[in-house]
């Protein structure tokens, strides 16, 4: 598995919104065993990014390609299948479902099978399989059976990548996942995104600076719709036009 | 003591053959299964045919036939797809003796199914469907009011008669509509008249601006309308208001102006409708008919409470001839058909198919009432198309 | 399901199949008109309840079942239950295939109006064209047989077979939730977002929702029309599209056993208020007693019928923990 | 149809149309901004038609009012009524699920139709034009076109521009527009929402009450005439987009004119075509015709 794989880009993606230019000629490129980066101030077009590439909504111009196959056209949940995972920033689980239940059906979108309609759920031991094991790996085992709209905010975090993973995918989208997390929840998640590096190529949509720093790969920084730098962490940390943007005048 | 046990037991015994002996000699009560609407669009009309038959049996002291009365009463809503259900919970939980209902057509097609396939007898004290005469007629079901055909059909005579060449008919798309406007079709045409045009809407739908305009568009000579309830009372209103009702007279089957005069005002003044009942027919019974009615429940009689008093007379006779005993049931029919029904319309008497023979009358609206100007067609008779008795 | 609730389940389809032992003619057709619509209500309970698709026209689905029973069958001899039920069953899902892939491009309100509409169609095409025998109905001369052991014009043997329709139907979507396709409609139902990130196609899922959901509403309604042996338009007015959800909600969403509930508390709560012997003539506004007694369950049962064994254990026990699926 | 038939046809299409927008104006306000799916608006409708048949006379009696002191004394009535109506059925509700609205509006059209019975009865009833609107205009060399009908889409104009202003010029109409978005946050910046919601229901109430008054002497008072209005008022609303007092005057102008030609060129259809319309926009698009008010 070499890494440097690339995995996604996106060409030129333009989308307009009436007259609003949300992104405008935006190129990113995920490779597997890294950490793409994105940072930029509100309204800068992170989130739209990120919907256009999981499928959410279609671009005005540009393309997108995974795993080499032109998606651009793809609905978003023709891309998940074909390897490509996303979280969002307001959390989406099943709040109704426990913890467990929660992983399992996300495991089986992988195989969904659906005519198969004599055959209960839970006893299909792929998806239990697969449930099983991330679970354990987000930390949550002694949660397992807990209705999720009872976690706390960091466990509905961990869950929501959990259930991410629990997809198989090879492409990570993650849309803010340390946001209104506690310093020993932000630990533990730079954990999991340093331990899924080596298998995934992921791309992280962060404000809380320092980690973005500690984990990321490369860095892409958005203001109003346009990439203004793309480059390694530390480039990006000295780059004057990023300070003057960004960063204010303290580097 | 064994002895003083014995005669209680005695006695006991007794009393129990006496009482069940007495129960047999007077006859159990007749039960009767009112199935009207007591709610809905037709309430009214319910009580009104309830309170006609009920005048009838205080008429009689309470008895019809020799036997006291024990009503089941089953309230329908003018739902045909509950109709049914209704019906089996006074035949086959009740299991009453006699069914009279109902009101709406749809409903009454469901009774006479089950009445057919049970036996019991029927009395449709108003559905006009013609069906229920025809195609669905039996031995055991009897109709008090009138079919469809038999309003609209004298009114076509009578326009024919008046010399009236093109006609307009607008009514619901509705079985009571269609039926009455084919009746005044078939009499019209005859009498050398032609329809120009015949406009429907939706039921209950009750916006007839359009149509209103499309009549005046037509110029026809006359216009011929059946219409009931709340939708009668708009559209006579809205003829008017259309400002139709000067250029274009308007008649109609009896319904148009029935109980819905106070409410109509003046724009119903001068509309000739034809009906088997009429407001001053000061015949002797129908004086007697009117003042024992607004005695007993402080309001005009209007064609349902006598078609609701008529159904009880015709169960009157029945009776009377199988002394009480319902399950003769070629007797009941027997006496029926062959009797003359003294009726504050006027007498009559039930065809083969067991729909009255009746004159239907033509009435004026005049001030407030539907004042009897003369006989539309006498005795006439449904033809009863369909009816294998 | 749970222990207590699939012993609740047995015990009451045990009390039905030895109803008709105790009980009159009378009575065994008016517990087969119930179990007719709760074979209804089941059919709107699998959109409602598990997918939280809220149709507004499920009338037009039972009514085509109905009138397909009627116009098929010959007056002159009785058809055979084994081709006429499929095909009123497959008249009633292909309609339903039709509305579902027009009307799932909506949601929300809009798709409860959607669903309206062409339920509203349905019953014009039959009230005003000559198809549909017009208002006053159609009356089935001959009821449909089976060989010579099922013959439905016997009021116990089309108790039995409803009874056995109903529990086939019932084990039926019990089975379906628990199986994959249940629980990705249950998905649905919470989280459609997460579902699509997932992976899952969601229209596909709805749309077999929702021809399922026709067909069973169809068998509901080749059920009524052979019971009543006359189909009417008013079988597909909206009044009864409103009556059966009235049904589920009554007796709890989300539920199967809600929909069987609420479908028996909705008929004998009729049968309370209309009964002459405890209303005498106040029987008349049997409406009044009706909507008092609706009212008086959401405001006390905002789970519905269904939830209240666990509103009064959890009054008497202090708060019990809420979790599992709920089936 | 010549020409003139063809002008009468839309004066009753425009008539229509705003006769209809008057009627679902409470549902507009109700189930379209405050989100509330209100199945007894026949009911408020038919109470308005009743109001009108027998508040008449009493108040003609008390203070010799004539119609417009009716219409006064009715409005007054259906606020106090939408007030308490909202406090003690209502207030609870708007947490829940929206199918537990309808369970309560279906519970309280029961209720309404046979507490109507039980105070006024069944008879069908009449409401007579005031004697100054009573006159008619002629119209074409056969018709007349009553005044009365021009009153009522004056009316209806008037309703329709006052609601528009409201709910998008004035503060409290942004706050209940807000409300229906998002009851907690309007809550947490300190506004009554309680209060205001049960202000807004009571005057969606008063609406329907009027409209039913206004219209009785044209529709005239029957038993279970709410029933026959409740369908067509919710299509007026959706198709207009909720929320959209613009858009449901467009659906119910557009309705209007369905009905009045499907009547005169398609009759056996006539119908259908309203919800063959109605499948069409809302496929056509997915949210109505306009975006919320």
């Amino acid at each position: 598995m070499s890494t440097g794989e690339v995995l996604l880009c996106g060409q030129n993606i333009t989308r307009r919104w009436g007259g609003l230019v949300a992104l405008n000629q935006v190129n990113v490129e995920l490779t597997r065993g890294s950490v793409h980066a994105v940072i930029g101030t509100n309204g800068a077009g992170k989130s739209t990014l990120i919907n256009i590439l999981s499928g959410e909504f279609p671009p005005s111009e540009g393309t997108v390609e995974l795993l080499g196959r032109d998606v651009t056209a793809w609905q978003q949940p023709k891309r998940a299948r074909a390897g490509l995972g996303r979280s969002y920033q307001r959390n989406t689980i099943y709040p109704s479902f426990s913890v467990f239940e929660n992983c399992r059906l996300a495991a089986q979108a992988t195989h969904q099978k659906p005519w198969a309609w004599w055959q209960s759920a839970q006893n299909c031991e792929l998806s239990c399989g697969i449930a099983e094991s991330v679970v354990a790996r987000s930390g949550l085992t002694d949660l397992r059976e807990l209705s999720a709209g009872l976690l706390s905010h960091g466990q509905k975090r961990q869950l929501e990548i959990a259930m991410c993973l629990a997809t198989r995918p090879q492409v990570l989208l993650l849309d803010e996942p340390l946001a209104g997390m506690g310093a020993e929840e932000t630990e533990r998640m730079l954990a999991m995104l340093a331990e899924l590096k080596n298998e995934h190529a992921i791309l992280l949509v962060e404000h809380d600076m320092d980690a973005v720093f500690r984990i990321a790969d490369r860095v892409t920084v958005m203001v109003n719709g346009s990439v203004i730098a793309c480059d390694s962490p530390e480039a990006i940390r000295s780059n004057p036009l990023v300070q003057m943007a960004y960063l204010g005048d303290h580097a | 003591m064994k002895s003083i046990l014995f005669r209680t037991t005695l006695i006991a015994a007794a009393a129990a053959l006496l009482s069940t002996a007495a129960f047999a000699q007077t006859g159990a009560k007749l039960k009767v299964g009112l199935m009207l609407p007591y709610t809905g669009t037709y309430a009214s009309l319910g009580n009104a045919i309830e309170n006609g038959f009920k005048l009838y049996l205080t008429e009689q002291g309470g008895k019809i036939g020799g036997r006291e009365i024990e009503f089941v009463k089953v309230d329908d809503e003018s739902d045909p797809s509950k109709a049914t259900d209704n019906v089996n919970k006074l035949v086959k939980r009740d299991n009453v003796d006699v069914l009279i209902g109902t009101v709406h057509s749809g409903v009454a097609m469901a009774m006479a199914k089950v009445a057919k396939e049970s036996g019991t007898i029927l009395i449709v004290p108003n559905a006009g469907a013609d069906a229920v005469t025809g195609a669905m007629c039996a031995p055991n079901i009897f109709r008090s009011s009138f079919s469809n055909w038999q309003p609209g059909y004298a009114m076509g005579e009578v326009m024919a008669k008046k010399g009236i060449k093109k006609v307009a008919t607008i009514t619901w798309k509705y079985a009571a509509g269609d039926e009455t406007v084919r009746g005044f079709k078939e009499a019209f045409e005859k009498g050398g008249g032609t329809v120009v045009k015949e406009l429907n809407l939706p039921f209950p739908n009750v916006e007839f601006q359009a149509l209103l305009t499309d009549i005046a568009a037509t110029k026809p000579d006359a216009v011929f309308t059946f219409f009931a309830g709340g939708g009668a009372v708009k559209f006579v209103k809205d003829y008017a208001a259309a400002g139709l009702k000067k250029s274009i007279p308007l008649y109609g089957s009896g319904f148009l102006t029935d109980g819905t005069l106070d409410a109509q005002g003046a724009d119903a003044d001068g509309l000739f409708t034809a009906l088997h009942y009429a407001d001053g027919l000061d015949t002797p019974k129908d004086k007697s008919f009117r003042l024992a009615y607004a005695k007993a429940y402080k309001l005009q009689p209007d064609v349902y409470a006598v078609q609701g008093y008529d159904a009880a007379q015709i169960l009157g006779i029945g009776l009377k001839a199988v002394n009480g005993d319902v399950s003769k049931k070629a007797e009941f029919a027997k006496a029926v058909e062959a009797a003359k029904i003294d009726s504050p319309r006027g007498a009559f008497s039930l065809s083969k198919a067991h729909n009255p023979v009746q004159d239907i009358y033509l009435r004026q609206v005049t001030g407030k009432e539907n004042k009897l100007v003369g006989v539309a067609s006498k005795a006439l008779t449904d033809p009863a198309r369909g009816c294998k008795m | 399901m749970t222990h207590s609730r699939s012993i609740f389940v047995a015990l009451c389809f045990a009390l039905l199949a030895l109803f008709p032992l105790v009980s009159g003619s009378y009575g065994v057709d008016f517990v087969t008109k119930i179990m007719v619509f709760a074979i209804f209500a089941l059919s709107l309970e699998l959109l409602v309840g598990a997918t939280g698709l809220i149709c507004f026209g499920q009338a037009a689905f039972f009514g085509i079942g109905a009138y397909a029973a009627v116009l098929l069958s010959s007056d002159t001899d009785a058809s055979s239950i084994a081709w006429l039920l499929p095909t009123c069953v497959a008249a009633a899902a292909g309609y339903a295939l039709l509305v579902g892939a027009l009307s799932l491009r909506t949601k929300g309100v809009y798709f409860i109006m959607v669903t309206l509409a062409f339920a509203q169609m349905a019953y014009y095409v039959v009230h005003d064209t000559p198809l549909g025998g017009g208002t006053d109905g159609i009356y089935l001369t001959l009821k449909p047989v089976l060989g010579s052991w099922i013959d439905l014009d016997k009021g116990n043997s089309l108790y039995g077979f409803t009874l056995a329709c109903l529990l086939l139907v019932f084990g039926f979507l019990a089975v379906l939730n628990g199986s994959r396709f249940g629980r990705a409609l249950a998905g649905i139902r919470v989280n459609e977002q997460r579902m699509r990130a997932t992976g899952f196609s969601t229209y596909p899922y709805k749309l077999a929702a929702f021809t399922l959901s026709g067909g069973i509403a169809g068998l509901a309604g080749f059920l009524f029309a052979v019971k009543d042996g006359f189909v009417n338009p008013e079988m597909m007015s909206w009044h009864l599209s409103g009556a059966v959800l009235i049904m589920i909600i009554l007796g709890g969403l989300g539920h199967l056993r809600g929909a069987l509930i609420g479908a028996f508390a909705f008929a004998l709560l009729q049968e309370l208020f209309k009964s002459e012997a405890i209303f005498g003539s106040f029987a008349k506004h049997w409406h009044l007693g009706l909507g008092l007694s609706i009212i008086a369950s959401v405001v006390l049962l905002p789970r519905g019928l269904v939830g209240l064994p666990e509103q009064i254990r959890s009054r008497l026990l202090g708060a019990k923990q809420p979790g599992g699926t709920g089936l | 149809m010549d020409i003139s038939t063809f002008l009468i046809q839309c004066l009753n299409a425009l008539q229509y149309g705003l006769l209809l927008f008057l009627v679902a104006s409470g549902l507009t306000l109700i189930f379209g901004i405050m989100g509330v799916i209100n199945l007894a608006h026949g009911s408020f409708y038919m109470m308005g038609a009743y109001m009108a048949y027998a508040l008449a006379p009493i108040v003609a009696a008390t203070f010799g009012g004539g119609f417009f002191a009716t219409l006064l004394v009715g409005v007054v009535l259906a606020v106090i009524m939408g007030y308490v109506l909202e406090w003690a059925f209502f207030s609870f509700l708007y947490e829940r699920e929206h199918l537990q609205q309808v369970l309560m509006t279906y519970g309280l059209i029961l209720v309404f139709e046979e507490l109507r019975s039980l105070l006024v009865g069944d008879e069908v009833h009449g409401v007579e034009v005031p004697p100054f609107l009573a006159g008619t205009l002629p119209l074409g060399e056969m018709m007349t076109y009553p005044i009365y009908r021009l009153f009522i889409s004056g009316v209806c104009l008037l309703l329709a521009l006052g609601m528009y202003l409201v709910f998008t010029r004035t503060r409290l109409g942004m706050m209940i527009r807000a409300g229906s978005a998002n009851r907690e946050m309007v809550q947490s910046l300190g506004i009554d929402i309680k209060f205001l919601y049960r202000v807004v229901f009571a005057a969606g109430m008063a609406i329907a009450v009027l409209a039913g008054m206004v219209a009785a002497p044209v529709s005239s008072v029957y038993p279970g005439m709410g029933d026959t209005v409740l369908i067509i008022c919710f299509v007026v609303v959706v198709i207009g987009g909720i929320g959209s007092i613009r858009g449901a005057l467009l659906a119910a102008l557009l309705i209007g004119l369905v009905d009045t030609f499907g009547k005169v060129l398609l009759p056996q259809a006539a119908g259908v075509l309203v919800y063959v319309m109605m499948a069409l926009i809302l496929l056509w698009k997915p949210d109505g015709l306009f975006k919320a008010a």
